[in-house]
């Protein structure tokens, strides 16, 4: 069942916060929130992977929630802190233009599993996930063309993974500087006379 | 001024091939066509230094030819990625000689705040840099004073063995 | 040295060899004009340490077809310089020890007629430039201003048809000598002022040359720099000459058609005819030449200011509606513009 | 043997209307476009990794280099999303001073963004006046904070010092002949046939389309839709500032260029209402030295020059962020290139880049 922790007080104490999408969405499928909680007045639901696509459309389609802008989808790596759990996040952050209410939608993504796409919903999630791919490793199945898109195209490693180190490895660091480069015409390195 | 200066010891005895030297290096350094190649911030400077207030053309360095073919000088302005690095080196190979090249900012001249991953640590890994200009972005004024030394470095070359 | 060879080979090659000096200064200086007007236009100063010199450097890329991509240029650059000979340069001719000297090379009397065929061979060089550079862009570039120039020789043809009616000649000089007789420049002309003639004109000659609105072939923010991408050094040197030579040749045609050529100013106004015939009267003739040689400088500096004028102005035209502005607009006025000339003549001639 | 094939062209990484090492690998068929592919990340350097490696003081100097034509824009979002982690609130003076700077900020961007499309349409003289105006602002934010391009300007908890004197003097000198400025280059454009036909009905796109191509900013609202985040989530002290936010109808290029233009206007009106009503008082809240937000994550949208700029900090209780997510708008106006451009001409993509008013270094982080 879903647990609603406590808002953490943060110094001002303000009556709770409340979402009205969060409390729809619990009403009517209640078995898909895995956890929901309040960050700092923002809600943040925990949903099953294998609900998402379903919710995700109730989320868009509904008149109460009506979330017809996926501003942000971002992959997140928490081999550090969740060490026993699955290695990634998947984080979505939606927007209603018509309710100008926020909600932000998690999964929990294995290492080698795949996260359903949503590409179907918002078309904005296209090269979101292909950058959660191209810097994480998180497929998405049902994406149209699931490649790299920041990263060369022959980069074999997931840079924004913890274990990867930021100067990047050492083969990543290439050399195009020609021999003949340096016997260009001779320079006489005269001081310029002022 | 390359043309005024009277003969020093280390010339080359010829006064007719000193002239012709001159002559060269005098055209060569004033119409300076640097090829537009703007790869991040300092391309936005490089912008407003080509535009009224500064204006690059003052020193005969106006015409931002977009192809390499037609530039002798490429400025590269901004970071160099190891994306982008192959992309330069065949930009270089492409722009007809003598050519040079300005680093125009830290990121291009060391690699800059980034010592990433995807980053190019100085842009001499990829081609030879006759100027490098510090600066994050470098002031307008700061690019014309690279301007300046590439053109008294044009001014001694010898090429006439 | 008798008397055959001198006149027919010594004071020609002179001429030639003065128009081609003259010209080339020209160029360089016009050059230089467009980046200080466009500078001043654009609230900056241009280029103050020096003048601007050509590049130097030669280079071909390695997959072109090597001797097409050598012969463009010089394709291009033939046309624009031949098309001097038939302008007349001044009105009198005059005689510098004892050899009477005209100010022109050749005095054809179908002299619009060879213009029109020689500046159109132009094409051939844009379309040659772009196919042996074995570049995308530049294909692209070049069948752009092949159909560009093509499609604007018409308008160009039909404003100069409404010239020849009036001028009764196709030879240049005669052109001017009728302006002369009919009392005022063709742009004035009582009978029925050429004003939408010259407005033909130009708009057709800018486009002709890939200028300033039109220049879609070298349109760089888009092609990257058309037809001309892949040249560089001497050969981009001979185009960037030969673009800026047709601009100075179709300047010329403007003035010597529409402007009077080598007549004063004040020709038109009635009382005024002869004031400013002669600076230097006590050169005779050749003062009088020299002094329609400097009228007719001034009326091309005139338009090729208004030429840079447009460039610092306009934004570009996208390829179809140039093609739509020419076929749709500009072929229809010229057209209606000749049956009125034709028709005026008829009434009032 | 004869046949017609389409025609693979690169609008390469060096090309001088990409606005930056952009590549689109266009397929023609003659002129029009057929098929158009956008290849990003010569300019990726890693900034959310960094993020991740250096403290909440040190990323702030990243986030101007992402967007670099709105440096303060991005410094802010940034900075609000740390104080929101942290809790702390800026005081009312140092609100009003980062909404006078973020304005001006937007109106520098929007004037590279006029300057760079008129190029690109081939109207070389706007350029030019659009930089002269450019450098005026550009003189006042670095009056202020001593840069003109990586300004570096907000702090967390306030700001780092007041406005020097004769700094308002000078801002309202540049509100008071800004409109005839920008009257120049609208009567140069707005009624100029030659950028009305290559502007009208291009790059079409409507309301639920750009929604759910999750466009913002003046590529949405030019397709009717009313989402501006200074309206619909009041950061700073926008809700005490009246200005209205245009709205395009048909969606195309030429609407994205009204709007633009009208915002400036109304960047300038909120520029002079803010200078009126900033109270006196100190610029900056007590912040501990070292700042270690309590473990959390927050979610902040800031309303830049080119739509919707994101942070999404996630903090584990020591100084460096354990996430540090970056939402560029231009990332996202980019990804509808294709769909834009079918069936265009290629002047026509020349176009459609420029009124996306797109910055690499913002879309490859």
């Amino acid at each position: 069942m879903a647990t609603t922790e406590p808002p953490e007080e943060n110094g001002s104490v303000e009556q709770a916060p409340t979402s009205a999408a969060l409390d729809r969405l619990l009403a009517t499928m209640p078995d898909a929130v895995e956890h929901s909680e309040f960050q700092r007045g923002a809600p943040i639901v925990r949903i099953a992977p294998a609900r998402l696509l379903e919710a995700m459309t109730f989320l868009r389609d509904d008149p109460a929630c009506r979330f017809d802008l996926l501003s942000s989808l971002c992959g997140m790596d928490l081999s550090l802190t969740r060490t026993d759990g699955p290695r990634f996040d998947v984080v979505y952050h939606l927007y209603s233009v018509e309710h100008r209410h926020v909600l932000t939608v998690k999964i929990a993504v294995a290492e080698e599993q795949e996260a359903p796409s949503v590409t179907g919903i918002w078309v904005t999630a296209n090269w979101h996930e292909r950058e959660a791919y191209d810097m994480f490793g998180i497929g998405f199945a049902g994406h149209p063309d699931l490649r790299r898109i920041l990263m060369p195209d022959g980069f074999d490693a997931f840079p924004l993974r913890k274990d990867f180190p930021l100067e990047g490895r050492e083969k990543d660091h290439g050399c195009w500087r020609r021999p003949e480069d340096d016997d260009r015409y001779t320079y006489v390195a005269q001081a310029p006379e002022k | 001024m390359g043309l005024s200066r009277e003969l020093q010891e280390g010339d080359h005895p010829a006064i007719l091939v000193t002239k012709y030297e001159s002559l060269f290096n005098w055209a060569r350094k004033s119409s300076l066509w640097p090829m537009t190649f703007g790869l991040a911030c300092c391309a936005i400077e490089m912008m407003s230094a080509g535009a009224s207030r500064f204006d690059m053309d003052r020193f005969g360095a106006g015409i931002f030819r977009a192809t390499p073919r037609q530039a002798d000088l490429m400025i590269v302005s901004g970071s160099v990625t190891e994306k982008m690095a192959p992309v330069i080196r065949r930009l270089y190979d492409q722009m007809p000689e003598p050519k040079w090249v300005m680093s125009m900012g830290i990121c291009s001249t060391a690699g800059g705040p980034f010592p990433t991953y995807s980053h190019v640590q100085g842009v001499d890994r990829v081609v030879p840099v006759d100027v490098y200009i510090p600066g994050c972005p470098p002031r307008p004024e700061a690019l014309f004073y690279g301007l300046l030394m590439l053109q008294d470095k044009i001014d001694q070359m010898k090429y006439s063995k | 040295m008798n008397e055959q060879l001198l006149r027919y080979l010594v004071i020609p090659m002179a001429q030639i060899g003065a128009i081609i000096g003259v010209m080339l200064l020209c160029v360089m200086y016009l050059v230089l004009w467009e980046r200080k007007l466009i500078a001043f236009m654009q609230v900056r100063m241009g280029p103050m340490r020096v003048g601007y010199h050509g590049l130097l450097q030669p280079l071909v890329p390695k997959a072109a077809d090597r001797w097409v991509h050598l012969i463009a240029p010089i394709i291009l650059m033939i046309p624009a310089l031949a098309c001097f000979a038939v302008i007349p340069f001044a009105g009198t001719t005059f005689d510098i020890a004892g050899q009477t000297i005209q100010p022109w090379v050749a005095d054809l009397n179908i002299g619009l007629l060879y213009f029109l065929a020689i500046s159109s061979l132009g094409v051939y060089g844009l379309v040659l430039a772009g196919w042996s550079s074995n570049s995308k862009y530049s294909m692209l570039g070049s069948l752009r201003s092949a159909a560009q120039m093509i499609s604007y020789e018409v308008p160009l043809g039909l404003s100069i048809v409404a010239i020849l009616m009036l001028s009764g000649t196709a030879s240049l000089v005669g052109i001017v000598e009728a302006q002369r007789a009919a009392g005022s420049w063709f742009l004035f002309n009582p009978i029925y002022p050429q004003v939408i003639g010259l407005f033909l004109y130009f708009i057709a000659a800018v486009a002709e040359t890939n200028r300033a609105p039109f220049d879609l072939p070298e349109a760089e923010t888009e092609l990257v720099a058309g037809f001309h991408t892949e040249y560089s050094g001497m050969k981009f040197a001979f185009m960037f000459l030969a673009e800026y030579l047709n601009m100075i040749l179709a300047a010329l045609i403007v003035s010597v058609l529409f402007l009077g050529g080598w007549l004063p100013v004040t020709f038109g106004i009635p009382g005024l005819h002869g004031l400013f015939g002669n600076f230097l009267p006590f050169l005779g003739a050749a003062g009088a030449a020299i002094t329609g040689f400097f009228w007719l400088a001034l009326k091309v500096f005139a338009v090729l200011t208004v030429y840079l004028w447009l460039r610092a102005t306009f934004p570009r035209y996208r390829y179809d509606q140039l093609m739509s502005l020419g076929w749709k607009w500009l072929i229809p006025l010229g057209l209606v513009h000749v049956m009125v000339t034709a028709l005026l003549m008829l009434l009032r001639g | 043997m004869l046949g017609t094939r389409e025609l693979e062209i690169n609008l390469g990484p060096q090309h001088p209307s990409t606005h930056g090492v952009l590549r689109v690998k266009l397929k023609l068929d003659g002129e029009t476009i057929v098929e158009s592919d956008p290849v990003i990340g010569y300019l990726h350097r890693g900034c959310e990794k960094l993020g991740e490696n250096r403290n909440y003081i040190q990323t702030e100097v990243y986030t101007d280099r992402m967007d670099y034509i709105a440096a303060i824009n991005e410094n802010l979002v940034y900075i609000e999303a740390v104080e929101r982690l942290l809790g702390v609130e800026a005081p009312p003076r140092a609100q009003y001073m980062r909404v006078i700077l973020a304005e001006f900020q937007r109106i520098a961007s929007h004037l590279v963004w006029l300057a760079t499309h008129a190029l690109d349409i081939g109207a070389m003289s706007v350029f030019l006046y659009c930089f002269r105006e450019r450098e005026e602002i550009l003189d006042l934010i670095e009056g202020y904070c001593g840069a003109r391009l990586t300004t570096n300007a907000v702090r967390t908890g306030g700001m780092r010092l007041d406005f020097p004197e004769g700094w308002l003097g000078s801002a309202k000198a540049f509100c008071d002949e800004f409109p005839v400025r920008l009257k120049e280059y609208d009567t140069l454009l707005k009624t100029n046939r030659i950028w009305m036909g290559r502007t009208k009905d291009i790059g079409v796109i409507t309301g639920e389309r750009a929604l759910a191509y999750g466009l913002t900013g003046p590529c949405l609202r030019a397709s009717g839709v009313n989402y501006d985040v200074r309206k619909a989530m009041p950061y700073e002290v926008y809700s005490e500032i009246e200005f209205d936010v245009p709205l395009g109808s048909v969606g195309d290029t030429y609407d994205r260029y009204l709007v633009r233009l009208e915002e400036m206007r109304q960047s300038r009106l909120i520029i002079l209402q803010a200078m009126e009503k900033m109270p006196q008082g100190p610029v900056m809240n007590k912040v501990p030295k070292r700042i270690k937000p309590p473990a959390g994550e927050v979610y902040v949208v800031n309303e830049g020059p080119r739509g919707e700029l994101g942070v999404y900090l996630v903090s584990d209780g020591t100084d460096t962020a354990a996430r540090c997510r970056f939402k560029s708008p231009c990332f996202v106006n980019l990804q509808a290139l294709p769909e834009l451009a079918k069936g265009h001409m290629v002047a026509d993509i020349v176009a459609l880049i420029g009124t996306l008013d797109i910055v690499l270094g913002c879309i490859d982080r």
